[in-house]
């Protein structure tokens, strides 16, 4: 059993810690909110060109051939510091577009600026030229009129598409549109494991040092136990993302429980963690100038986005029943 | 057990009611609260004030008219009702009118009192700062005496209302260092006007401004304009946290969402959702309702002991905590039924009510005190269970300060 | 406005608390557990010589003539010693007797040992030998056959039962049937109202005495956050309590919301505080020998009785939603 | 990224694999804990251990065989595997035995430990007190030393698994009130058969009883069975509730239920019920199902370390927390799935898993550290927040007993 990341893995963690936190942070989604003029980090021309948003396609198509495991692990870290636009978006495409090695590798070079269309309003829709989503049973992509809106998130660049003239990517194709958006939903996940991490961290280290009647407040139980269930709720998503990943690579019979249980409690345990960062900072956590809120946004964001967290744990509890018994 | 007004009491309300029908077209419409014109809103509480209406409780001879806290919740009920604004100083004359009375001269009674119940004058209660909220007696804020016994004022405050408004403060400053933290304290009138005195408005992760941070910097206050002894602040800071628990007269009914008009937009949403999603919207909805039921409900209780001539002890604060939960998971839902609009900032029609109200509510469960310090204030005062050891009784602030506390 | 006891209720509190309070308690409850020979207290037979039970029996058929808020004032004092038979059980049956004079006299004075039947297990079905009970649209009596089962929590007599023969007690009487569940459900929350109150007390009484690392357990916020959280849950039942039996007495039209409000708030607030009593005892909580299992029995039990707490939040959104814009 | 064994892995997995299965008939099968016969267990446990799996991480020279964590974590896994009931004496392996190992004489091993891996002895850990859960330290139970040397042991100990079954235990006492309630503490073997020692079951809410209160009337130990030195007793028990993390092995897959036949119950019930209360339904087991998982792939996660030969840390304890409300929540469901059944404490076919599921939750938040202390310590080692200030380090255990601690 070896149930963990290995030590490439690590580097390419460390590696992505690097040129993510180059650009991206809290500050610069703050920026975004502040002026809407102002560029989301690293953007998708950086990320393409780091190399990051390819990992998943082929190395026949210019990308990086790695599995999706790696993926989750740049993607954690581009959650760490609120970048985008998303690893979703590139990981579902990679997915869609699978065997059409032109489009993959216009995906891996820049020239092709996609985003994924599911009826709503759509992740990384701001900077997109082409659109991809399932028109009956067949992957389509197109042009698309995009309209933004007032966003509570600008680093999700989400806003509304009317898809244009279409052609077929690939017909008879629903189900590798289900397997994308399941791989969409874990390293979704994997990017609210890290902001929730990153939202801890920032927590405790504030509480180390704030005082109140003689002593660091992190002292207190009230506060401790809030920051110890967030904690708790992290690990616990490490580990769901992880095996959502592995699953995503090598089980794919598991990966519609993984995925949902990912995505459920990704949205529970990242909207605890902002929650817990503002409540513990008393009054300047709920600043402007302070970067929790900006965690906050991510979390009431992320939990709406590839279904909600009533929709994920719903069909967590529809597959084990399905499966109850056998 | 009935919820009817005592005689005495009807016919204050048939008064209050008359007063404010016939005047509803100059006092205007109760709309959001960062929404009003200050200019107007002072013509506003001048008009009330002029017909009796303004400070009830306060004695005659600081300007009131020595009334019950129960005319004063029969007001509140009533320009609530009739959709009167609030009063603007309202800060004024729950904390800081309060506080002159009890500790101010007969000067400074004569000068301020009449005036801020007017709202010719507005006020604002300097005491939070950056280090010191929950603790608040840990404050930095310093006062100098100069030999012409002037005091000069150094150092920054913080979460301010109406600070930008403000024509005084209430300030409260540290005299003595080298004594334990809550000895070295006093408090003094400030002129906001003065100079010195930079005002900047705090925004908050809503996008609102409703505090302000405010600096001081060695802006002179004369030593008559001091609210009770050197070094004695504390017990006067005392007097103001106390009058604001009372300011909450028939409060407790609000969790920071109209209730009715929650359950009009989930009526209005829950419509278009499948019968299995209706019903999980209708549990939390449900659960939620019930909290408000019970704070409403709570609330009229706490308005017969007002009624009955008893103020309200610290179980008022109850209140607010089953409210900010309430309220919060009343914000996630009215979020989640907005569909696709709720990853948006305002919905497609431009209305964020619902939106801005889950922004503003993780504010509320630290604003006026973080739930854990009324988890503590329950604890302690109202069911007896014991304090904490304190570890800062015993020394001075300067070493305090020292070990970063 | 007077939304409060006055002094008589306040007396008839402190009478019920004596009676009720000399043979009922928790070692009572916990001996029905031991021994299924032993006696409830005060016992059918006590508790309807007492005059409590029929409170709100008219005084013309030899009850009380009381308030419906009088019988919940008791009721308060009996759930506080987890006293049996339930005041519920007389409450409902005084509604659907109305009218019934010879009825309402055997109920007042002894005669009648009655229990209803909704369909489930019945409330107080150990020691009743007639059974009320809705037939169609009529209200129903007639003899029963009581089984009787492991319980929970035997202070509530709980039995399944077969009805045998019955005869018409009103015709075409499904609202006055629905009254008296609501009425039922109000006085089944004035008992919680007491289990939960003093279940608090309880708690805060040990964690005063009981020390660990140099202080009192009360002093540490995990304890006393906890404790506050119920206390706060506790009084929020009683505001909705006095609101349901107000209604219940004044305003039939407001009767289903508050009821529907009190049996839910009863449920959930007389769980939280059993569950925090046992939390805060540590490992005495859980003993047998001490008394905080059997508040969490009662617990356990009445949030099923009467439909469930599920339910009741379910019908509290209903009619607000249905009231909604009105 | 993978779950197989490594090929040493795997080869002692089909090793144990194949004793399992060709022993099956003596070993018997896992029913319920209280079921099993203490003579079959002991004999189960013999078995066992003379075919080497038994104590495999201890040194040789203690009886063991000196392997690693891991291989003890796959007779683990291949004990519940086939059902395989578990060892009777897993808190004399766990934490008594490691005692002795670390602090014990050459005589005192030599008598105790092979046995105690045999099974020939059962032995129970006697450290929890009536006046000391959290607070280990403050234990009351007193020893005093005659003049021959023999140790004098009057007191009480509860929460004592095993007891009625134990020939030794390891005892924790209190040698010296005049210093630091840490510094007088003592640890012994003591024989449970000798005389003083009465044993007393403790019946817990659920009816079962699991502990047991045991009494020490100048009961008298040789100063040979003292482990440790004299005052040296907190840092010996340490090292007993260390080792007791570390027989965690495998663990953290486990929330008290099984959730497959958790899964199995509601497939079975849903279906009776409205479509509407299916939908909540799913929604809460939906939510203790990712529970449930979080905790089996965290767990693997440990293992994972395990099998690199690394030691679990405090954040072992994790799980626990949230699988406490976990399970919780699943109980609460599985009863209220039982319909008209769930207000009776057996269903009308005369089983009562999940009724006795929910009365054995309660304990199980507080039995082995309730969670609020191991909240402290995931906090204050994990997270590294700040402990709290103590009260009781500069005071004597005299001192602090007369205040009422």
């Amino acid at each position: 059993m070896h149930f963990d990341l290995d030590s490439e893995q690590r580097d390419l963690a460390a590696a992505a810690a690097d040129f993510l936190g180059g650009s991206a942070s809290p500050g610069v989604a703050r920026g975004l909110l502040d002026d809407a003029g102002a560029a989301i980090a690293p953007g998708r021309v950086e990320l393409v060109k780091s190399g990051f948003a390819a990992i998943t396609v082929p190395e026949s198509a210019g990308g990086g051939g790695g599995s999706v495991l790696d993926l989750a692990v740049v993607a954690e870290q581009a959650g760490r510091v609120l970048a985008g636009p998303s690893l979703v978006t590139f990981a579902r495409a990679a997915v869609l577009l699978d065997g059409d090695d032109t489009r993959l590798a216009a995906l891996a070079d820049g020239s092709l600026a996609v985003a994924i269309h599911d009826g709503g309003p759509v992740l990384d829709a701001v900077g997109a030229d082409s659109f991809l989503t399932l028109a009956g049973d067949d992957i389509v992509i197109g042009s698309g009129t995009v309209t933004t809106r007032d966003p509570i998130d600008a680093t999700r660049g989400l806003a509304d598409v009317e898809i244009g003239d279409t052609e077929v990517v690939a017909a008879g194709a629903a189900d590798r549109w289900r397997t994308a958006r399941l791989v969409g939903q874990v390293v979704l996940a994997a990017e609210g494991l890290g902001t929730a991490a990153r939202a801890v961290e920032v927590g405790i280290a504030y509480t180390k040092e704030r005082h109140a009647f003689g002593r660091p407040i992190g002292s207190y139980q009230a506060v401790k136990h809030a920051l110890v269930d967030a904690y708790v709720a992290v690990e616990q998503l490490r580990s769901l993302v992880w095996w959502g990943a592995w699953a995503a690579d090598h089980a794919p019979d598991e990966l519609p429980l993984a995925a949902a249980a990912a995505k459920g409690q990704a949205a529970v345990a990242l909207e605890g963690a902002a929650e817990t960062l503002i409540q513990v900072h008393g009054g300047i956590g709920f600043t402007w100038e302070h970067d929790a809120h900006l965690f906050w946004r991510r979390a009431k964001v992320d939990r709406f986005l590839l279904g909600d967290d009533v929709a994920a744990f719903d069909e967590v509890a529809r597959i084990a029943l399905a499966g109850a018994g056998r | 057990m009935d919820f009817d007004d005592t005689p005495d009491e009807a016919a204050w309300r048939a008064e209050v009611r008359g007063f404010l029908t016939e005047h509803k077209a100059e006092l205007g419409d109760r709309g959001t609260r960062l929404d009003f014109d200050p200019e107007v809103a002072k013509q506003r509480q001048a008009l009330l004030y002029d017909a009796g209406y303004v400070g009830v409780t306060w004695p005659v001879e600081a300007g009131g008219r020595g009334g019950t806290p129960m005319q004063q919740a029969i007001i509140d009920q009533e320009m609530a009702r009739a959709g009167v604004p609030g009063l603007i100083n309202l800060i004024g004359i729950g904390m800081c009118g309060p506080t002159v009375i009890y500790h101010g001269s007969e000067d400074q009674k004569s000068r301020y009192l009449k005036r801020l119940l007017r709202g010719d004058d507005i006020w604002c209660q300097l005491f939070s700062e950056p280090a010191s909220g929950s603790d608040l007696a840990a404050l930095r804020t310093k006062a100098v005496q100069d030999e012409q016994g002037d005091w000069h004022i150094s150092g920054q405050k913080v979460w301010t209302t109406l600070a930008h408004l403000s024509d005084y403060g209430i300030l409260l400053t540290r005299t003595d260092p080298d004594v334990a933290k809550h000895r070295g304290l006093t408090m003094f009138v400030v002129d906001m006007k003065a100079p010195g005195v930079t005002v900047r408005p705090l925004k908050q992760m809503s996008g609102g401004a409703d505090f302000n941070e405010v600096f001081f910097d060695d802006v002179v206050i004369k030593d008559s304009e001091r609210l009770g002894d050197v070094g004695d602040g504390w017990r006067t800071a005392l007097t103001t946290l106390m009058s604001e628990r009372l300011t909450l007269g028939g409060g407790g009914t609000e969790i920071g969402v109209s209730i009715e008009r929650m359950a009009e937009h989930v009526a209005d949403r829950i419509v278009g959702l499948p019968d299995e999603r209706q019903a999980l919207v209708r549990q939390d909805f449900g659960r939620a309702y019930v909290a408000s039921l019970g704070m409403r409900y709570t609330g009229y209780r706490l308005l017969t002991a007002i009624s009955q001539g008893n103020l309200p002890g610290p179980e008022a604060s109850a209140g607010k905590l089953a409210g900010t939960t309430a309220a919060r998971d009343l914000a996630d839902l009215a979020v989640r039924l907005l569909g696709d609009d709720g990853v948006y900032a305002a919905q497609s029609d431009g209305t964020d009510t619902w939106q801005t109200l889950q922004a503003v509510l993780p504010g509320m469960a630290i604003a006026g005190g973080t739930n854990e310090v009324l988890r503590n204030i329950i604890g302690e005062r109202v069911l007896g269970l014991p304090a904490e050891p304190r570890a800062d009784k015993d020394k001075t602030y300067r070493e305090l300060a020292a070990a970063g506390a």
